[in-house]
């Protein structure tokens, strides 16, 4: 057992760092309906500073956002259910007066390209319009439309409401690394 | 699946599993689950990593300076926990807050268990096991159980927080 | 005298499945032992094996089948295989087998439990199709 | 032949499965707790057929009462089904009324609810608890 001790191979400013940014919960790991339901009920136990409110949303955007993981992660594992699940980070932070959500999981370029377009436009709209859009895609999908459907993404602008920052992370020559990240407000919402 | 998994695993950032947060029974099952599922290796390696995970997990729940109340009020414990992948091995590091007092007698047992050749530990394994959990030092062995299953020596760091208090870190390599 | 029938479960933690039968004197622990209250659990069992060994004193065969378990368990199951050492110390007729998944870490743990308590236990590697 | 009531308990486990009571009798259809499914269109088509059949072949007044506190989006696009095959009933001059239960600290149940009745041009009673 006595072996030379090793300079340590992990770095303890990735810890360090890790601290500072008073993250509340983070994961990255296989993410199905079992998990999203034990770390959805982690998360709302840690962010207790907003009023119902904000857990009311808090709720919502982590289960759009997650489901999101879940479905269209490229990088992807078999569960012991046989079941297999898409990978993806979650990480949900606090800072000042409100808390921080950000996603991330392997996407394919091919794929990535629709989802950056729709998170732009969902970013140049008003509520209004915004809500205007999640009616007519809503509706294209009911109709089966080719490329409508993902509202989840409208859906988390519109409950977050705050816009939706995206950074894409070449990983190889056909993948990359999606993150997303969305700010909700502890207390002052539209119309509280 | 493997294969590629891996390679991807090592363009982001070589993490299988991480958790941060609250460390109880369900996040337990969870991150137990995730190991199965993500760590693309043998039976032997992954159950060698499962036996490491629920010791330091549990070490976490019950010894994180920094507490919260679970879904049933009960206080647990929050901390770190990172697996990550390499070529020949896996690193699997927990991080929790600390006070200084409690972690000097922590530290200086990795050194002492560090030291120790393998048959010196299993003795010491055994010592250890049949003093009374009350007596000072006595009755902890999940250190010991950890670096027996690992065969490999425990890292720790130790960082000061804001509220000087400590951030303690342990971390093991687990050969493939 | 009662018999002791717990049947294991792997949920968040994980209970062994425990039969503990007075009329033959046969014991098994099998699965996996990893659970909330560790002592809690172990209490009825050292219990049940004082009552046999005081009142039916018949023979003891115990069967360890577990491919799992964590330090607070090892412990308990140190003090099971010690009041066994003691009760074959008192004239009892005591026979102890332990089934292991061929892991060179396994065996260790056994043999550690034989220089720990000082009884002699069959070790049996579970071979691919006992499984 | 009789149309069967639907009645389908809710559960909150991984899933979350909404609590159903539709009856063909008195033509009070109910839809409350939350909807997270497995597979949402599965879940919801029985029930959108189930309203197709009151309409075209029942033609008795129709009240649908709405209390969900969580829907996800899969499951917000079949809400716009159940909602248009009560539109297409009502604008064949069947009796509809559509009551909407929502929590008031939910702020954008209350959007939903008015985005809703923009789609499908009905007019849902909006009432908070």
């Amino acid at each position: 057992m006595v072996k030379k001790k090793e300079k340590y191979d992990f770095s303890l400013y990735e810890y360090h760092n890790l601290m500072n940014q008073n993250i509340l919960v983070s994961y990255k790991g296989p993410i199905d309906e079992r998990i999203m339901t034990v770390i959805g009920e982690n998360i709302l136990l840690v962010t207790n500073d907003g009023g119902d409110k904000a857990k009311n949303k808090i709720f919502k955007v982590f289960m759009e956002l997650a489901q999101n993981v879940w479905l269209y992660s490229a990088e992807s594992c078999k569960l012991e259910n046989g079941k297999s699940v898409g990978l993806g980070t979650l990480v949900v932070s606090e800072c000042g007066n409100s808390y921080t959500f950000v996603t991330g999981n392997v996407v394919n370029n091919a794929d990535v390209v629709p989802v950056i377009e729709k998170c732009e436009t969902i970013n140049s709209l008003d509520r209004d319009s915004l809500r205007e859009y999640r009616r007519e895609q809503r509706r294209l999908a009911n109709e089966g439309k080719p490329n409508s459907g993902n509202i989840g993404l409208i859906q988390v602008a519109l409950t977050a409401e705050s816009p939706l920052d995206i950074e894409l992370t070449p990983v190889n020559d056909d993948e990359s690394f999606l993150s997303i990240a969305v700010k909700i407000s502890k207390d002052n919402f539209r119309n509280s | 699946m493997e294969s590629v998994n891996t390679n991807k695993r090592r363009a982001t950032d070589n993490v299988c599993i991480s958790y941060t947060g609250l460390f109880d029974s369900e996040i337990l099952t969870i991150l137990a689950q995730g190991i199965e599922g993500t760590l693309t290796s043998n039976d032997k390696v992954t159950k060698k990593v499962f036996k490491i995970f629920l010791e330091l997990a549990q070490n976490i729940s019950q010894y994180s300076l920094e507490r919260e109340p679970n879904s049933s009020g009960e206080s647990m414990g929050v901390g770190t926990m990172l697996i990550k992948e390499y070529d020949d091995y896996f690193q699997f590091s927990t991080g929790n807050k600390t006070t200084m007092e409690s972690i000097i007698p922590v530290i200086e047992k990795c050194d002492n268990i560090n030291s120790m050749t393998r048959e010196k530990l299993r003795e010491y394994r055994r010592l250890q096991r049949n003093m009374p959990a009350s007596q000072k030092g006595g009755g902890n062995i999940g250190l010991i159980q950890v670096a027996l299953t690992a065969d490999n020596p425990i890292e720790y760091g130790v960082v000061k927080c804001e509220d000087n208090n400590y951030f303690y870190i342990v971390s093991v390599k687990i050969n493939k | 005298m009662n018999d002791i029938h717990i049947k294991g479960v792997h949920e968040a933690f994980f209970v062994p499945t425990v039969n503990f039968d007075s009329k033959t004197g046969i014991c098994e622990l099998e699965g996996e032992s990893y659970l909330e209250e560790t002592i809690k659990f172990y209490t009825p069992l050292f219990a049940w094996i004082k009552e046999y060994t005081e009142t039916v004193k018949g023979p003891l065969h115990f069967n360890f089948k577990l491919s799992y378990f964590n330090t607070s368990s090892s412990k308990c199951l140190v003090d099971i295989l010690d009041m066994l050492k003691k009760y074959q110390k008192e004239g009892g007729d005591v026979e102890v087998n332990w089934y292991y998944d061929d892991s060179e870490e396994e065996l260790e743990e056994v043999e550690d439990f034989i220089l720990e308590t000082g009884l002699d236990i069959n070790i049996i590697p579970i071979s691919e199709e006992q499984k | 032949m009789e149309l069967e009531n639907i009645e389908i308990e809710g559960s909150h486990k991984n899933f979350f499965t909404p609590t159903v009571k539709f009856d063909a009798k008195t033509g009070i259809c109910e839809l409350s707790g939350e909807s997270f499914l497995e597979d949402t269109a599965e879940f919801y088509k029985p029930l959108v057929d189930w309203l197709v059949e009151f309409t075209t072949k029942i033609k008795r007044p129709i009240a649908f009462i709405i209390k969900l506190t969580y829907f996800n989006t899969s499951t917000s696009r079949c809400i716009l089904d159940l909602l248009n095959v009560l539109k297409d009933y009502e604008d064949e001059g069947g009796e509809v009324t559509v009551n909407w239960h929502y929590d008031e600290n939910d702020s954008d149940m209350q959007e939903d609810i008015e985005d809703y009745m923009i789609d499908t041009g009905l007019n849902i009673n909006i009432i908070p608890f």
